[in-house]
């Protein structure tokens, strides 16, 4: 069975049609790219995994449930967490603070056992998920510095660090690569598969080409709005159907 | 003649409605300067008055506060008072509370404990409860103006002068006399437990015992910006008598009236800054309206038994100083002043607790109407308030003029019963 | 886990030493002002909690009232002990917080704060218009004064110390919140709403949760106050004081822990000198609410940090 | 019967001026993002200026409307320049501030017209037009509603027919959006409070003859105001306008039925549940993803 099953979904915005119809599986622990041209809906289809909107038609099976119509935190707490465009982190926070938000799932407690003190274990063991995380990303030494101050590679591990520690099953990232030079991309490409090794499957959502083949076993094409093409990196870069959407829009 | 203190006050005090909540602000203190005259071996007493010098309350404060330093400064060119073989100035040591709990407290506290006062004169309500325990605690001779501050423990407490809202069947009485095809009436006052529903529960019972219907009660809020409504409202229900039940909004609900072509009769607690009114709307309408506070220059205040001296006189002095503040207090602090004076040379003592004992065994007294007695106990659980002969005022081609007085304790010795029955029908606090 | 360095616990205890001797140097209605002064460095500081995710409410001061009236209301006519309303007091306020935040909530920013004022607005109109139980515009009055082993508590000193003995605990106890896992999510809240929810934090419920326990304290802040003036009015809990609540906070700086309570201690000194100015007070409080607005965004609190960062050429605080 | 045509006159006259004042709150907030809490205070200053100038040192009546109009309009547009312009990007230090500005004008207002008593500026226009016997309305009152119709007539047709007004609109709608389109935020935030001061000030200036003029009447306007604003839907004019005269008339019936207290509270109440269920108000528009 697979982990991930989006069936025919579709998401309209007031008029126009984001996503038609779009249906595709992803095994458990394959590293899974979802390209296309821009406005192809490769965001609005990675919302809508992510909970952040509900399908208007459509549904998502995750582990064979439904997804759809939950809030975000639900959905994470189901191991569906992803992390965002650009450097989403909490700037005013240190790394480690960073992090520990992300175990929030294990660290949760109430008002009365946080006073007193009832939840000690709990944040012990949050207090080591994190430094795990941390150390596995490479960036313990920074723990102290605030999220603002590192710099683009460090921030993007440090979001990735965040959805990490939250134990994730499905871990959606959305354009990891974006701006990073070749050297930066291919440490980001390395910490992607060391995740995956950990045991995670993975979607990302990329227009880096050259990331998304080295990285993906599998690839799902989207185009206006629809499935384009779904296959290995070897049959999407010789599909003509793919080659002429790129082309078509002026192709990077 | 040395500049009197009141017109420093005019710039000293400021609103503080806006910052009345705060606990930051404990009012101003301040303590009026009468001009010492040099005089062998005379000491001064200080009395204090706990009253709102600013916001909405002001009105039935500041006037007072004049008054009394006009009447003090009067006491004092004359010589003094003496009591107890001892001669004193006296002098008005007055705090702005803005009507705010928190504020009054503090202020009972700084007049007593710093500035050490003999007596603490206030306005009443919530302000007077929440320094009646103090007030106990220091035995400290404390006044108010409204009677129904009484309670069975409130030892200390007396009203001397006003009280309201009982005098206000004397208008009624009035009223049904010499009108009598007016029989129905319709009440409007604003809806708090201090002011608006007390004189409310007095007005219905008065009507009733003269046979008056009451057709209508409206209680609004503090929040009304547009009183049309209200008044049309009542007027649709064709009363011939329109009551004013002590509202603070006396001037926008005669305005109202005038607009919407009411031409009954109208009876009201007060009408202050009545030519005001009549500038909105005109003499014609104003006059013949009946209420219960008198200009001091009213001819019928010099004839015998008015505990006032020079009434006359005392009405200019404050309208050359305050041209635009006489209210119906003006007169009644001054008024609370003078009985004390009366009690303390009596008791032969400045402490409260004796004044105020000599006060309460007074069987007839000291009233500035005339002839008064103790009552309160049947209502509030004590006789400390005196009720005697009132006034009723109607305006006479634009200008206030006492047209009779009458018995207030009369009254009450007939249809007391009635005046609890509605005081408990609009869930007031009688014993 | 109080995780405070022992200076700045020494630094601590001498603060409370001073208040603990500073009631014998005053006169009486100083010693009452240092008494306010007190609970509303309660006030500030629980509304400080309330706007750790971000949402400014004008509903605080409507809060305190709440917590006043119950305690009141529960000693008054079910003649409870003052020990028991005050804990119900909090209660009371914060199950009101917890019913408010399902309609309020669903409202951020701009719309929370027009929101939280409109539902003050009507709960004090209640209180103004309802006059049993509420007494109306005069409130409830004669509202008994604590009684513990024959202290007399109208004295103030004698309240002072339960005033400074109740707040203290309650300041630990919001300390400790802030510094707990639910401080942090309360931050993390604030500063990115959907990255928090994509690890599994449920924004509204901590950003009721903030409303619920700020409540709570202010409640208890609103009894402390009513029980020793004997009597509870709706204009003590106006926009009024809502405002300086406000002012307070946003002038000390809401930052730090710290930051509200130098608000609300200097400001409140600086009202007490202007006594004199009487009339144009409200005046000196605009300009300097404008002033520190335009001039020192980030409240009083960072004076330190902006010193440190001038001359002892340290990294400026973010 | 009478009773129901006599509300409904009350009503409509009360909704000029909610409408006047909960315009300017609108328009302030649609350009700048800001909520003017002195917006109340704004027509306090009007109604004084009446009150100062005309009553009592007797400047014509119409004359000094103007004054005040443009008095007022004057200190929304010094607010604009000195505060809101620089606390653009921070819409709560924009709100603070306003508040500040709110105490200055109260103590402006004590200090010129002292303590005592609220205000009283006696009717420049005197007498009552007779309907029926029962069915009256004061000329001071037909003339208050009929500027402010004007007023509202000649804001509208600035809005809609003119350059500017469109310009106005368009950053009400979407600020970044107009700011793209090449139109100065500034200029348009400046003449944005200078009409909605111009308004307020108006408003205060026709209520002075019918009400109690204090420092703090302000406070009753802003709440108004306010629910007239988020039920007639944010930054949406026709909306306040529409809300202004349903609220005036649903206010004006309650007092007149049951209770004013009552009315303000259920009005709030509404206030809450618009914000709830449509937080864009009836006129406001959906908020797109």
């Amino acid at each position: 069975m697979a982990l991930l099953d989006v069936k025919d979904v579709t998401k309209q915005f007031g008029g126009l049609t984001a996503l038609s119809n779009v249906s595709f599986k992803i095994n458990e622990g394959e590293i899974r790219g979802l390209i296309g041209p821009n406005g192809a809906g490769k965001s609005t289809m990675f919302k809508n995994i992510a909970g952040f909107y509900t399908p208007t038609m459509g549904d998502i099976l995750f582990k064979g449930e439904s997804i759809i119509g939950k809030k975000p935190s639900e959905v994470a707490r189901r191991g569906v967490v992803r992390t965002f465009q650009e450097t989403t982190l909490f700037q005013e926070f240190t790394v480690y603070q960073n992090v520990l938000v992300g175990c929030h799932l294990k660290a949760q407690t109430d008002i009365f056992s946080a006073l007193l003190g009832l939840d000690k274990e709990k944040q012990r063991d949050a207090h080591t998920k994190t430094m795990e995380v941390l150390d596995f990303m490479g960036l313990t030494n920074r723990k102290d510095q605030l999220g603002s101050e590192l710099p683009l590679g460090s921030q993007r591990a440090l979001a990735i660090a965040i959805a990490l520690v939250s134990d994730p099953v499905l871990l959606c990232m959305d354009e990891p690569f974006a701006g990073m030079n070749s050297e930066e991309t291919n440490h980001m490409m390395n910490l992607t598969r060391k995740v995956r090794e950990s045991g995670v499957t993975i979607v990302l959502v990329e227009h880096d080409m050259k990331a998304v083949m080295g990285l993906c076993e599998y690839i799902t094409v989207l185009n206006f709005g629809t499935l384009l093409s779904e296959g290995t990196p070897d049959e999407i870069r010789h599909d003509p159907r793919v080659i002429e959407a790129y082309l078509g829009q002026g192709a990077h | 003649m040395t500049k009197t203190p009141t017109t420093v006050f005019q710039h000293r005090f400021g609103r503080r409605r806006f910052l009345g909540a705060t606990a930051v602000g404990i009012g101003a203190a301040v303590t009026g300067t009468i001009p010492q005259i040099a005089y062998g071996g005379s000491k001064t007493i200080k009395l204090g008055m706990n009253i709102p010098l600013t916001g909405d309350y002001a009105p039935w404060g500041l006037p007072g506060l004049y008054g009394c330093e006009i009447v003090a400064q009067r006491l004092n060119a004359s010589g003094g008072v003496e009591i107890g073989g001892q001669n004193y100035m006296i002098e008005m040591a007055a705090y702005d509370h803005g009507y705010d709990t928190e504020k009054a407290v503090q202020g009972f506290k700084k007049l007593v404990f710093e500035d050490d006062v003999k007596m603490v004169m206030m306005l009443g309500g919530s302000t007077v409860a929440s320094v009646l325990p103090l007030s106990n605690r220091k035995k400290m001779l404390t006044t108010t103006l409204l009677p129904s501050d009484i309670t069975p423990d409130s030892n200390y407490l007396v009203a001397t002068c006003e009280s309201h809202p009982l005098y206000n069947v004397t208008g009624v009485e009035w009223l049904a006399a010499n009108f009598p095809n007016a029989k129905t009436a319709a009440i409007v006052t604003n809806n708090d437990a201090e002011y608006g529903l007390q004189s409310a529960a007095t007005y219905k019972a008065a009507f009733e015992v003269e046979g008056i219907d009451v057709i209508d009660v409206n209680l609004h809020g503090f929040d009304v910006t547009d009183f049309a409504p209200i008044v049309s409202s009542v007027l649709a229900k064709k009363p011939d008598i329109f009551c004013m039940a002590t509202s603070f909004y006396v001037t926008p609900l005669m305005e109202q009236l005038y607009h919407q072509g009411f031409k009954g009769k109208i009876i009201s607690c007060t009408l202050d800054y009545y030519d005001e009114i009549i500038a909105k709307t005109s003499k014609e309408f104003v006059d013949g309206t009946i209420y219960q506070f008198p200009d001091f220059d009213d001819p019928k205040l010099t004839e015998d038994g008015i505990n006032f001296p020079d009434p006359g006189g005392f009405d200019t002095s404050f309208r050359k100083d305050h041209p635009n503040d006489w209210s119906a207090v003006a007169w009644e602090y001054p008024a609370i002043l003078l009985d004390w004076v009366d009690a303390a040379k009596a008791a032969g003592s400045i402490e409260p607790s004796d004044v105020v004992s000599t006060m309460l065994s007074n069987k007839n007294p000291h009233f500035v109407f005339g002839e008064g007695r103790w009552w309160g106990s049947q209502l509030w659980g004590l006789d400390n308030a005196v009720v005697g002969r009132w006034p009723v005022v109607t305006i006479v081609d634009g200008k206030a003029r006492i047209q009779e007085y009458r018995s207030v304790s009369a009254w009450l010795d007939k249809n007391k019963d009635v005046l609890i029955k509605h005081m408990k029908a609009l869930g007031l606090r009688t014993v | 886990m109080l995780r405070a360095k022992p200076k700045s616990l020494a630094g601590i205890g001498g603060l409370l030493l001073l208040l603990g001797i500073l009631p014998y140097f005053l006169k009486y209605h100083h010693q009452d002002f240092l008494i306010f002064l007190i609970i509303n460095v309660l006030v500030v500081v629980s509304y400080r909690l309330v706007t750790l995710t971000g949402e400014w409410s004008l509903i605080h001061a409507v809060m305190m009232g709440v917590g006043a009236y119950a305690s009141a209301i529960l000693t008054k006519s079910f003649d409870l002990s003052f020990w028991l309303a005050l804990p119900l007091a909090g209660v009371v306020a914060g199950a009101s917080a917890a019913l408010l935040s399902y309609p309020l909530f669903r409202m951020t920013q701009f719309y929370f704060l027009i929101g939280s004022f409109a539902a003050g607005e009507a709960i004090r109109l209640c209180w103004i218009h309802f006059i049993y139980p509420f007494g109306g515009t005069s409130g409830i009055s004669g509202i008994p004064p604590p009684e513990l082993a024959g202290i007399d508590f109208l004295d103030p000193i004698s309240y002072h110390y339960l005033v400074m003995a109740i707040v203290s605990i309650c300041l630990i106890t919001l300390y400790r919140i802030e510094k707990s896992h639910i401080g942090l999510i309360l931050h993390a809240v604030h500063w990115k709403a959907p990255l928090a929810e994509s690890v599994g934090v449920n924004t509204w419920r901590y950003r009721s949760l903030a409303f619920i326990i700020g409540s709570f304290f202010v409640g208890i802040a609103g009894t402390l106050k009513v029980h020793y003036l004997g009597t509870v009015t709706p204009n003590q809990f106006g926009i009024g004081f809502m405002v300086f609540i406000l002012i307070w906070v946003i002038v000390g700086g809401y930052g730090k822990f710290y930051g509200a309570i130098l608000g609300v201690v200097i400001l409140s000194i600086l009202d007490e000198s202007f006594r004199r100015f009487d009339e144009i007070r409200p005046a000196i409080y605009g300009a300097i609410l404008i002033a520190s607005i335009m001039f020192l965004p980030s409240g009083l609190e960072s004076i330190p940090t902006k010193f440190r960062a001038r001359f002892f050429a340290s990294k400026p605080a973010a | 019967m009478e009773l129901f045509f006599q509300s409904i006159i009350n009503g409509l006259i009360q909704s000029g001026f909610f409408a006047l004042s909960a315009v300017g709150l609108v328009l302030i907030f649609g350009v700048m993002g800001v909520v003017n809490f002195a917006h109340g205070a704004m027509t306090m200053v009007g109604s004084y200026t009446i009150w100062y100038l005309h009553a009592q040192h007797g400047s014509p009546y119409l004359f000094t409307l103007a004054i005040a109009t443009m008095l007022v309009m004057l200190i929304g547009i010094l607010m604009e320049r000195f505060l809101f312009r620089p606390k653009r990007d921070d819409p709560l230090g924009g709100l603070i501030c306003s508040i500040g500005v709110l105490f200055i004008l109260q103590v402006i207002a004590t200090v010129i017209g002292g303590e005592g008593p609220s205000k009283q500026v006696p009717p420049p226009f005197h007498g009552t037009l007779v309907l029926f016997e029962t069915l009256r309305v004061p000329y001071q009152r037909i003339f208050s509603i009929g500027v402010a119709v004007l007023a509202l007539t000649v804001l509208w047709f600035f809005l809609v027919k003119t350059k500017l007004g469109w310009s106005l609109r368009a950053v009400s709608q979407d600020r970044e959006a107009a700011a793209l389109q090449g139109i100065n935020i500034d200029r348009t935030s400046m003449i944005a409070i200078a009409v909605g001061g111009a308004m307020a000030g108006l408003a205060g200036g026709l209520m002075a003859p019918l009400t109690n003029i204090n420092p703090h009447m302000g406070h009753s306007v802003i709440i108004t105001a306010f629910i007239v604003t988020i039920v007639g839907g944010v930054g949406s004019l026709s909306g306040a306008v529409m809300a202004a005269v349903l609220y005036a008339l649903f206010h004006t019936f309650v007092t007149t039925y049951f209770s004013g207290t009552i009315a303000t509270i259920s009005g709030l109440l509404i206030m809450v549940l618009v914000l709830i269920v449509r937080p864009t108000g009836i006129m406001g528009k959906a908020v797109s993803e």
